[in-house]
């Protein structure tokens, strides 16, 4: 029957992620014993000040704010660099031009990202989108490039053969096809928008979990500091459930390889 | 003051074996760093019997590392983070001495209409919120009478303050030293003074800021150490005081700043240096502490033995 | 030659780079084909037939020479041609995230038939061929032949005027291809349709052509034969036959025989 | 003829790249004509910091000690991750546990790492390649993870029919199969762990581009600051310029796409 | 049924999932081959061919009865036949980034065999289908026939003791075909080779097996057609056709009949 074993297969997968936790959480224990408490404070310790975060209104609200930020900035990206990906990948010539402008902005660290940041714009939101942007736009016009390149030359005779129009090609052939590499730059993504995120908070911003997760640091409060690291790590999960979600969805017509 | 410079080599130190000794401090171009080049450069360490090894470090780490342990002895020590706030979660620690007051301002363009703290109100203001130096500017602005809350408060991090103000993104940048020297060399600005307001409202002339702390059983251990320890800070502070062009350019080299703006700096008198044992400004370190603890900062008033008394 | 004709090749050749060499696939190509004339291509392996459709599809460029089909060069004026010209390939390719379904409607989504319109028609072809059970399974859950049967009816439903097919019938079981066949020749002269098949069966070709052509290689016709003038299927054969040993003795560029 | 027409793509590659790097340096120059020149010096002043940090010794050493560093740790994660997402691709149940790991790391931001980092190691060096390290790792478990499963299953049958050992499977066709995408995660990767050593450099090392770039901006030399960047671009465009050449070489079987 | 004969299936059959609901593709089948007997499997489209020679190479699992080859379960006990089984799958999988002297090399390689001896294998093989000169071609620069040619080599090149050849020959040319085919029957016959051929084309089942399997849908033996003890191939293919026949009438579950 078909519907247990789909059910078995997200069972295992959720029993999984908890049985990880646990795990991660036993070490954690462990280590405390032998670091001093100042910067290695106990569980329990720290699921209060996680706790916090989600309760108190006036906490939550910076991690939804982060959440937001990433969220909008990820999908401004997303459209930017698949477009240009899309345009790399049709065109030597403008991949000739775009690859060097889309390695320089990777080899741009965020510290500078920041300054000119400070420089060229003065809304504080603006801001931290212009940094999030800038880290993840080559990521997603580079993967996108490569696979459109990587795509079966065949398909694609198949779609001149029917004298589709370039638009049709790219709709009915070309972005089906990429499907699983857009997939996977997401997950990539999405860490690298959440840790460029942090970074981007501490310039003009008074929200956000960057700003508090380094206010926790400089007072030293080590439990709130790894409940706001957490707090980034459950955001990242929720987004990357849905990613997976969409995955299922879009990725349903893959014959499932029964080993490798 | 001119202290009479101790001459380098004292013959009976210099037969025993010096002491090594890694101090861990900010990094460059902190207000804590100011003296170790100039320490190296000038020997101090060896004529107090000490070979030191400075290991500058960024402030989140050098906090962690002391905080931890890691380093028993912390070079840039902060009155209110590194003995307040870890005193507060348990740990032993003890401040040796203070080597500079504070001192921080608000920057604004010459030609602003801000001439007070107050005149700040709806305004745009820059400033590096998780830092004890934006901490105790709180506490003035309280003082001043000034409602923070009806500033409109940009954090930002401590290398993008003056992008911020010069670029005209903030009509003021809550500052600190070098910074607001190298700001001023490079255009036209000036600092709002309340420092004044500290004397008037506590009674008292020190303002302690940041000097040398270290662990309970650090201390026990190196009992011999800590006079050596004050000896060198004191003479690299009279060096500092008394030759402000000579270690205006070893602190310039050191930082890759210009030598003209160190010396300008040095004469100014921002840095604050001002040495003395910790049991021996009680009182205004207490006002320190009692500053904090109304503004939050701190939660509890540190145990009186977290101050050193000068050895006998 | 008659350009008036719906596809003629005119002294075409074609080169391609293999590891830095040239590669000559066509060499001084020439014939034409009639409006609703039906004919078949032969050869031996390797000797240029795909490369010729490729061309004839405006997907190569010739490197010589002048290719037209219904009066418009394919690789120039490549979207006057769209729902004009259809070929079903030598493999399947079909799309593997679409269903069978979905692969057969490939075509009409690119012609803009409406939806509803597309769906009926998939299912006519579905059920044509056979495969009515299996409209929502994907591609790899199809066996080889039912893949190949789906590329067909892709390439029938948008009923183009000239159809090329690339050795469509060499995946399917022998009774299941002349089913297929007949079926696909009944709907080809029904529509007059101009049809080029290439296959390397030389029974196949002489039941379904008119005319047919025998390649040498590099790419050139060598021989041809009209089966309407002969009198029967088995002599059609036999000449096809003489054409491929003519083929085969001539190419010296290539040494293909066994040893 | 063969050669002029690669020499003629390599040439057209070349010059794209230096009208590339006209076009920024011109839009630069216009714009510090509308800033103030402290936070935007000319070209002539980034131009000569540039110079300085590839003739001076002293200061060449910082961008050879974060290439070395950068290097090291990426090939380092390179290893760790490829061997990682090659199990995830070939076992459900190791990839069920392995993916919230990794996801966990990738929500981590380097700000926390640096934490853990301080915490858990004492030697700077140590402490700088593990935060790399967790940084970029995931990248490369996932890519290689989701590459692996995107191997055509037509392959993987082949070879289980001629009965090729497990080691054989990876070394024949699996590990050949995912070389494009490992070639375009190095390509991503690379910027990651070049941003990240940046940061991870500001904790406790003197030495290298993160501690020179932090001071260039603390004393507001910003041509210092932007030139410090510029080498590290250049760093990354030295090893980018590897990867295409490694590239070239193990892709050569590939057809050339005529057009998209 | 004999366990020592090389090939032996007992009451197999064999359960797909497709959207979530059971496929039955094969049925019972029963059957076996003896040593160096050489047999043709033909069947219409989708009947489940494919299906057994997957259980045949241990690739899927029997959902039930039982697969023997030499002796061994082809699943169970999977490295035991390295080197034993060899086969020529339907479509070329060539391996891209593979020369085609690569690609021939690749059983030999997992074999272990010494690189200078599998050099030269290869190059023997390479002379023997007549693509000397394409030795260094990658698969994308071959024809179809041309790439088909290199994967028989592949397998060939082990020499195994059972050989399966899933509709192989079906993108040659027929003249091509029939030459590798003799080179490949007296190959089989010399080192007496235990064969299967799976093929839809009747003639070619006439003329290469001893012994001709019908199949019908699901997968089931319907028919076996003797031909030693036929007068004359023509009759073994009326024979034949007669099974197809047949199995088409039996075929319920699956309406596959064109309209
Ligand atoms: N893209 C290409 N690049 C280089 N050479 C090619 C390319 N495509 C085909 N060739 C070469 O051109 C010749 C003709 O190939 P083509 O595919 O046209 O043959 P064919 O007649 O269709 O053969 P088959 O009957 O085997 O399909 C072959 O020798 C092949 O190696
Ligand atoms: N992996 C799979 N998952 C689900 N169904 C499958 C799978 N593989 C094959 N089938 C189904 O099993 C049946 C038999 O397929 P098989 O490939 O064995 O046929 P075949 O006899 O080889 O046909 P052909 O002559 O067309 O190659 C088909 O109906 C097909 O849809
Ligand atoms: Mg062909
Ligand atoms: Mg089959």
């Amino acid at each position: 029957m078909a519907v247990p074993r789909a059910l078995r297969e997200r069972w295992r997968s959720q029993s999984a992620l908890v049985l990880d936790l646990v795990l991660i959480a036993v070490v954690w224990q462990v280590s405390t014993y032998f670091l001093p408490p100042i910067v290695a404070p106990g569980l329990s310790a720290i699921g209060r000040a996680l706790l916090d975060i989600f309760i108190e209104p006036d906490l939550r609200i910076h991690l939804i704010y982060t959440s937001l930020r990433v969220l909008v900035s990820l999908l401004g990206a997303f459209i930017i660099g698949t477009a240009v990906g899309l345009m790399m990948g049709g065109s030597d010539w403008f991949r000739d031009y775009m690859r060097p402008l889309l390695n320089l902005m990777q080899g741009i660290p965020a510290l500078s990202w920041i300054v000119f940041a400070v420089i060229w714009f003065t809304e504080v939101e603006v801001r931290i989108a212009f940094i999030i942007l800038m880290v993840t736009i080559p990521t997603f016009a580079l993967q996108v490039d490569s696979a459109v390149r990587g795509v079966n030359l065949d398909f694609i005779q198949l779609a001149q053969a029917f004298r589709a129009s370039r638009m049709q090609r790219y709709a009915m052939v070309l972005l089906p096809a990429i499907v699983p590499a857009i997939i996977s730059v997401w997950s990539v993504n999405l860490g690298n928008a959440i840790r460029v995120a942090v970074v981007a908070e501490l310039i003009g911003a008074t929200t956000g979990v960057g700003f508090q997760l380094l206010n926790a640091q400089a007072v030293l409060d080590m439990a709130a500091a790894i409940a706001w690291t957490l707090s980034l790590v459950l955001v990242l999960f929720f987004y990357q459930g849905i990613i997976m979600m969409i995955e299922r969805r879009l990725l349903a017509w893959r014959p499932k390889g029964e080993q490798a | 003051a001119a202290v009479p410079l101790v001459p380098l080599a004292r013959p009976a130190l210099a037969q025993t074996k010096l002491a090594a000794l890694d101090i861990p401090s900010l990094a460059m171009p902190s207000l804590g760093a100011f003296p170790s080049p100039v320490i190296k450069e000038k020997g101090f360490d060896k004529a107090n019997g000490l070979d030191v090894t400075f290991q500058p470090k960024a402030a989140g780490i050098y906090r962690s590392d002391f905080a931890s342990g890691a380093s028993p002895l912390g070079g840039s020590g902060s009155l209110l983070i590194d003995v307040g706030l870890v005193s507060e979660k348990g740990a032993k620690i003890i401040y040796l001495f203070n080597i500079n007051d504070y001192w921080g301002t608000v920057a604004v363009p010459g030609a602003s209409a801000i001439k007070t703290l107050k005149d700040l109100s709806g305004k745009k203001l820059a400033a590096a919120l998780p830092t004890s130096n934006y901490a105790i500017f709180r506490y003035f602005a309280k003082l001043s009478g000034l409602d923070l809350s009806t500033v409109e408060v940009m954090n930002t991090s401590s290398t993008a303050l003056v992008p911020m103000m010069v670029s005209g993104r903030v009509d003021g940048v809550q500052l600190w030293e070098p910074a607001y020297s190298i700001l001023a060399s490079k255009g036209d600005y000036r600092a709002l003074d309340f420092i004044g307001l500290w004397r008037e409202s506590n009674k008292v002339a020190a303002m302690p800021y940041q000097g040398i702390a270290a662990h309970e059983g650090w201390v026990k251990a190196n009992p011999q150490l800590i006079p050596r320890l004050y000896a060198m800070y004191a003479q690299a502070a009279d060096f500092i005081e008394s030759s402000p062009d000579e270690a205006g350019s070893i602190i310039a080299k050191a930082s890759k700043t210009d030598p003209q703006t160190m010396a300008d700096l040095i004469r100014s008198k921002r840095l604050g240096f001002n040495m003395y044992w910790a049991g021996e400004q009680r009182a205004a370190t207490e006002a320190m502490f009692r500053a904090a603890l109304e503004i939050g900062f701190l939660k509890d008033m540190p145990a009186p033995d977290v101050l050193f008394d000068k050895p006998v | 030659m008659n350009p008036d004709l719906p596809v003629t090749f005119q002294n075409v050749s074609k080169r391609y780079t293999q590891r830095d060499e040239d590669f000559l696939a066509c060499r001084n190509l020439n014939f034409s084909v009639a409006e609703g004339e039906t004919i078949a291509i032969v050869g031996e392996t390797g000797c240029g037939k795909s490369t010729a459709m490729q061309m004839l599809l405006g997907l190569q460029q010739p490197s010589e020479g002048r290719v037209q089909v219904l009066g418009c060069d394919p690789f120039k004026e490549f979207d006057a041609l769209r729902g004009q010209v259809g070929i079903v390939f030598q493999t399947d390719r079909l799309l593997p995230w679409r269903t069978a379904s979905q692969n057969i409607q490939f075509g009409l989504q690119v012609l803009r038939i409406p939806k509803a319109r597309r769906r009926r028609i998939a299912g006519e072809w579905l059920e044509r061929l056979g495969l009515s059970q299996f409209a929502d399974a994907y591609p790899h859950q199809l066996s080889g032949g039912m893949r190949q049967r789906v590329a067909i009816a892709r390439t029938f439903a948008i009923e183009p005027r000239v159809l090329l097919a690339d050795e469509a019938f060499s995946a399917l079981d022998e009774i299941t291809a002349s089913v297929i066949r007949v079926d696909l020749l009944r709907l080809v002269r029904e529509q007059r349709t101009t049809t080029i098949f290439i296959t390397h069966s030389v029974p196949e070709a002489a039941e379904v052509a008119e005319r047919v052509l025998v390649f040498g290689r590099p790419g050139q016709v060598v021989k041809e034969v009209n089966v309407r003038d002969l009198s029967s299927r088995e002599e059609a054969a036999a000449e096809i036959r003489i054409g491929l040993q003519m083929a085969r003795a001539e190419s010296r560029r290539c040494e293909t025989s066994p040893t």
